[in-house]
């Protein structure tokens, strides 16, 4: 794979210039007055990390009781690559054209998607990204597809409220969009929103996605939802992933 | 400083249809006050604190006036009533009606001498007690200097006193003006929370003991590092007259306030907001404030480049409210930013246009230059990058407010070393551009004058037609932003009320210099 | 020392914005594709280092062989700031005049430096800055002091030059400057200086100092200097130390 | 393009006063000739390889004419006497040198007309080598097009095959130019190292073997990423001549390659430079490599602001030694540098001024503008910033060969990721800037213009100094960087000898076309 060397990749360690010379660049600030001694504990911090060859770039004082650091170190503990298992949407991305083309063949009528920024989340430019006709960054949007009927509800919208629309809508596909994750914000709407489909005895017949800029595939699974995206993923991914697991739904 | 040249007869009917827009609002406002407008009158009577259900005593009086309909008189008459009547302070007449001793409905009479008098005291304590921080800000700036680009860096822990520490570190590293940003949400609460707060999500609540808190840290580190640091906070959401009021109490110095913010992204109904932000201004006026409109807002959400004429637009609309509350140029903060996709080939050009032409327009206000956001990545590296291409355009132009772009904008609320590189940069370009604006010129007929006056032309199209089929329903047509919002529809409607005849809000001809005070 | 809360210095931790958050950002290459494996491989080198809540901001594709990664995380593991013992140089340092007094009064004669960039080492602003007349960095060098006669080899200068130098002009204070550190290119110059030193029996007689971006205090004590100097320090730093070493030596 | 309004007289006078410094030193350079001249000679006729004390063969062959006192009659004449005499190849000659079967004080008599038939032909061989090398790059810059701006990066393991995979990696990510960086202190062995090494001290051997390793490499990147990327090394030290002919053998297409470098900054004494560099240049120019100068090494030791003028003093130097040695003006890519303490108070616009009157001074050189390196320090993100502005001036003045800034310059060679994140800048910068150039003049009379024309006013006062006085006695009186050198001090003063009337040297009057070959 490589061009000049092979990658052991059962032990595999960062490069800087060299195969496995284990190279990494930290930085962080220790609340305590710019001066050797704090270097020092700086020093101390990455051995802590388990990294040798530490080296202190920078020591800049911030407002005298606060310091700067810069450190370069080299990480001695390889990563097993090959025994790496990810969490990933494994569908193929389908154009536009093709996942209608599905639609139409395999369900004969439009699918229903109902989208919103949930709970306090004004955030609204990810899920337009995803519903908007006009998309975002050349990708365009689900309201472009022929045979989706795409409904944005927008943001700060209750949990309620998204359910109780799903239902009398009667929703195929629902999608959720959570941005503002500090201090965990995310967790609490997000698994609101499954609680309560569930508790309407509907969670069954949709399917059911979240996303945001940090919102992991993984994440995604482990609160209930079938399915989570992150930044880089279009309409057409998730247009893909939803058609599949809709399909999949019905045959069981 | 080289200059583009504008189309002048452009700016003019800008200017003349964002008037036509104003005045046609301010009809309806005129008719109409609000829950908030009433418990920031409250506010300004010294009524503050919380009943033993946590619920802020303005709100108990202004609930208690709505339930019994009385609103449309305006708190001020019936409190001052009350306190006529059982020879209390506002804050006594508040405790009662939480208690249920006093009914507002049943107030005995009173001798109206004696009212009058208390009238008298009650506004000139409110009153002086603003101009008061208004007469020590402007000394204090006299005494310690300032610079010309007033560097702005936000705190946004969610704890006040964190908050602080990070304030006053931001002020060593030179920082002039500090923004707490408020946590998610707040601007939904129809009250305002009480008391010092260590928990918020995104930001920090906008209270009262926390302005406190952040403006005595600040007057501290003002002395220590010889310049006036300046305090910002949200006037807006469903609470923004009251924000405004105790902002002028505890002398902040910056409020955001915009005309339109708060329809467009927090969904709040567009009448109460345009109510809302009518006296919300005069109190930031009288009180020295710089109030920062939220233009900025659009271009994130929408393309900047596409839309840049829709900031122009909105950028006059918000100077004619402001002027229409009484705010002079010199505190009308116009905002802007920088937020074309780095990808887009000339970009620096279109921004340099750009900011250089808002500057030409609105030559005494004092802009709020806002730093790239949308396009910002986990690539911290090439944040670097999008923050000194903004930190030049900003000093190039000679923007008033400078808002620090964050390396870890995409990542998380501020660190601490985060604003201390933004802090770096913004002054190494400072220092590295000294002069350079009065050296350059841009060429007559380029490609930079043609976008601006493109831009100003899309913007007068745009104003001209809001201005004939009103600011509502051009809302409600998604003219910003791409966002549409129906006239009766978002947040805070219900907190709409009529006035009566009666009505009186005494602090409206003051604040908004229409009568000078005391009298004379 | 701090304005609003307490450290524990016997348990510091790095500070992102509240006390004891630990928070530290990362930066590293790994020599593999752009995709989600390679990012849970990110995730894995930063919890290796035992940092938890790791976030990884960005996973950029290099050129198809490898992928560098923005990683955020937590330190759990404490430094005991209390306990930690720096090597200084503990003189405060005096002004050019003050030296100069100094010299006059106890020595009563001028001191004589000698100083080069050494081996193969053609790094001589470092050593200029220390010892020229017009200094660096508004610091004057030592050629501006009354009592020092300086003298400056210049760049290159073999080990056996420098002490043969030394040992013609009666050297008072030799001094000693190295920038390439690569590969530790420093290390075998400067121990062949002080050997050669000792062999010539003059090492004693001497103040031996070295310095450079990349020397430290406490590497210089260990290679048998009387004292290294980073950047940071200037002429006057160094003339104190000097000074006072000298006399200390004469003491003995 | 705007332009600045420079001093036409003073930029005359500079160019008479250094074109009188280039051929005062001519006369002397004529007249000598070095160890390491003889051995580029060598090498062209083919000789490479070491003996079995790795010794290489060209210096076993000139050591041995030293030995004899034969090197003034230059080694091509002893070497073709004896392959004559013998029926050798020179490679033979040079081994039998080596095992003692040959002296060249001792060749038995040949025919001549046969040694004009192998003079010939070992001449044609040479000439045609380099000649299809250059052809072959024309070729393929022409098929696969190139950018405008050439981004330079280097690459500095120490070991070529780790090079070679950082350098793959850089041409992916976008560069034009890899410079191999020679390993510390290799400029001052006497000889060129063989084969392919892995060791080095912040910095590779140039070795023939990495040449053509590295050449290989990239040929096969540059038809992938659809980019001819050119190769870059080192032509000075003490060895200059001959890496100039190792370079054009192996089809390398940039060479840095001054005058005045190895005198001032590796101790070479100035008299061996000076012939070494003069022959050097010829190779270069015909190989159609172009040279870069060192002014910026000048910045990186004196005061950048200060010093300014001796940059602009040495690039006329140095451009009238690349005329005199036969280099076309598109070969001759002066240096400079974006060297400026970042604490200086209107930098960039001194920085702008400097960059611009280089770029009009000498409108048609590949000039070559170097990143900040000396206030580089190990604030990594404040080194964003620092590269940042250096690329803007860098797009802004339409510099040829941009090389680009590392974050880490202040703490270690190049990491993978620093080179991607420095070319991801430069394109970041050329993106956004596009265009811009041509919106902007400069004012006329203002403070970058005066600023331009006093350097350029201290520049001509230097030149008509060093004229007045001499070259080899301005070096001694410390003008550049303020570094004194003896005239006969440094090193490498032992390898200068007096040609004798029989010397030859038949690549002279070819490579520096002032002969055509073949020969009509
Ligand atoms: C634009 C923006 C705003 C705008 C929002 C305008 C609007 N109409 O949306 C405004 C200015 C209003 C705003 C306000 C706030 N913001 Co904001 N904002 C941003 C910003 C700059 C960009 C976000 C964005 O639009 N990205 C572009 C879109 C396309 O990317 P995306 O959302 O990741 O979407 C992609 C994928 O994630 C995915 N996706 C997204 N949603 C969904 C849903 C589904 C179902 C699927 C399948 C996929 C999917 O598809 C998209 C395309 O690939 C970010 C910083 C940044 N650069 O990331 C901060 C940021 C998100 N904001 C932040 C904060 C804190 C706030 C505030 C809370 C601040 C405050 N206290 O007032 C407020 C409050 C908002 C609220 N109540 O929610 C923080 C969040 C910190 C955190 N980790 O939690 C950030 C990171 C900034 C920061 N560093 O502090 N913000
Ligand atoms: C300027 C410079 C050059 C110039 C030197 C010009 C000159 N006349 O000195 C030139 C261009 C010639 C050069 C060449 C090379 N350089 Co260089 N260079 C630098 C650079 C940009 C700045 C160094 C500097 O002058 N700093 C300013 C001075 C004032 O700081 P300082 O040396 O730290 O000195 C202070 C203290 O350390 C102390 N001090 C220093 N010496 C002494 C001695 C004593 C006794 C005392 C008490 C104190 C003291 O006092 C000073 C004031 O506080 C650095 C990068 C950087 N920004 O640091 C690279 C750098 C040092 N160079 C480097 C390299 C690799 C080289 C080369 C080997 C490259 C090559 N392969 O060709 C060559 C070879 C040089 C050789 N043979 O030694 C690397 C070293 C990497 C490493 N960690 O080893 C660096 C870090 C760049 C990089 N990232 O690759 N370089
Ligand atoms: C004009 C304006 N007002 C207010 C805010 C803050 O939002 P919130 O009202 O939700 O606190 C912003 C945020 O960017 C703003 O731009
Ligand atoms: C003109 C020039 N030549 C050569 C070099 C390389 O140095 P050395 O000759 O020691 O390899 C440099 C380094 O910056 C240079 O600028």
């Amino acid at each position: 794979m490589h061009d000049a060397f092979a990658v052991d990749l059962s032990r595999l360690y960062p490069y800087g210039d060299t195969l496995n010379d284990g190279k990494v660049q930290l930085s962080f600030t220790l609340p305590v007055p710019a001066d050797e001694r704090a270097q020092a504990a700086a020093a101390e911090v990455a051995k802590n990390l388990g990294l040798s060859e530490v080296m202190v770039a920078l020591t800049k004082p911030l407002d005298g009781q606060f310091t700067f650091f810069v450190v370069y170190g080299k990480v001695t503990v390889p990563v097993d690559y090959e025994k790496i298992r990810v969490f990933k949407v494994e569908s193929k991305t389908r154009t536009m054209a093709e996942t209608d083309d599905l639609i139409e063949e395999k369900i004969g009528r439009k699918l229903k998607v109902i989208g919103a920024a949930c709970g306090s989340d004004a955030h609204t430019v990810g899920i337009d990204a995803i519903m908007n006709m006009k998309g975002y960054a050349g990708h365009y949007g689900m309201e472009r597809y022929r045979m989706l009927e795409a409904i944005n509800l927008g943001s700060q919208v209750s949990a309620e409220e998204l359910v109780r629309t799903a239902i009398s809508e009667k929703a195929d596909i629902v999608l959720v969009s959570q941005t503002v994750t500090q201090k965990d914000a995310h967790l609490g709407i997000l698994t609101e929103i499954v609680d309560l489909f569930e508790a309407e005895g509907v969670r069954s017949d949709i399917v059911l996605i979240c996303g945001g800029a940090r919102i992991s595939h993984e994440l995604a699974k482990e609160l209930g939802y079938d399915a989570g995206f992150g930044p880089g993923y279009f309409a057409d991914d998730v247009a893909t992933f939803a058609v599949d697991q809709w399909l999949a739904k019905r045959e069981r | 400083m080289g200059t583009l040249r504008l189309n002048e007869p452009l700016i003019k009917r800008a200017r003349e249809a964002a008037s036509v827009i104003a005045r046609d609002t301010q009809t309806f406002i005129d008719q109409h006050t609000t829950v908030t407008v009433e418990r920031s009158i409250c506010r300004l009577l010294g009524i503050d604190g919380v009943d033993q259900h946590g619920v802020p005593y303005p709100n108990v009086v202004v609930e208690h006036l709505v339930e019994r309909e009385l609103i449309g008189y305006g708190a001020f008459n019936l409190i001052l009533d009350a306190a006529a009547a059982y020879q209390l302070t506002p804050q006594q007449v508040a405790e009662g009606i939480a208690d249920q001793s006093i009914d507002l409905s049943h107030i005995p009479s009173f001798d109206p001498l004696d009212r009058d008098t208390k009238r008298q005291k009650l506004i000139t304590d409110a009153v002086s007690r603003i101009k008061r921080n208004r007469e020590f800000r402007d000394q204090r700036v006299e005494e310690l200097g300032e610079n010309e680009a007033l560097v702005y860096v936000i705190v946004a822990t969610g704890n006040i006193y964190e908050d602080i520490v990070q304030a006053k570190a931001a002020a060593r590293q030179g920082a002039d003006v500090i923004a707490v940003i408020r946590t998610t949400a707040q601007s939904l609460l129809d009250y305002v929370p009480y008391g010092a707060t260590t928990e918020g999500f995104g930001g920090t609540m906008a209270t009262q003991e926390n302005f406190r808190l952040m403006r005595a840290a600040l007057d501290e580190v003002s002395t220590e590092v010889g310049r006036y640091i300046r305090l910002c906070n949200y006037c807006s959401g469903l609470c923004m007259p009251e924000i405004a009021v105790m902002g002028a109490l505890e002398r902040l110095d910056v409020m955001l306030n915009d005309a339109l913010y708060g329809i467009l992204f927090r969904d709040i109904n567009m009448r109460r907001t345009l109510i809302d932000q009518y006296f919300s201004r005069m109190v930031n006026g009288f009180a020295g404030i710089i109030i920062s409109t939220g233009e900025d807002n659009y271009l994130t959400t929408a393309d900047a480049f596409e839309e840049a004429h829709t900031v122009f637009a909105s950028q006059f609309i918000n100077e004619q409210f402001a002027k229409s509350a009484g705010l002079p140029d010199e505190q009308i903060g116009l905002g802007h930013a920088f937020e074309m996709d780095p990808a887009l080939e000339s970009s620096f050009l279109y921004e340099w246009a750009q900011a250089q032409a808002v500057r030409q327009i609105f030559p005494k206000a004092p802009l709020k230059y806002m730093p790239p956001t949308k396009f910002m990545t986990g690539d911290i590296f090439k944040g670097v990058v999008q923050n000194t291409l903004f930190n030049a355009v900003t000093t190039l132009t000679g923007q008033r407010v400078h808002l620090l772009g964050m390396l870890t904008e995409a990542i998380h609320t501020p660190h601490i070393a985060d604003r201390a590189l933004a802090i770096d940069n913004a002054r190494y370009i400072q220092t590295a551009f000294a002069g350079l604006s009065s050296e350059i010129d841009f060429k007559a007929g380029g490609r930079m004058e043609a976008r601006a006056n493109e831009v100003l032309g899309e913007a007068v199209t745009l104003l001209e037609q809001i201005a004939s089929e009103g600011l509502f329903n051009a809302l409600s047509r998604g003219t910003f932003a791409g966002i549409k919002r129906r006239i009766d529809g978002g947040k805070g409607l219900d907190g709409v009320y009529l006035k009566r005849t009666e009505y009186t809000n005494p602090f409206e001809p003051i604040f908004s210099m229409k009568e000078v005070w005391p009298h004379a």
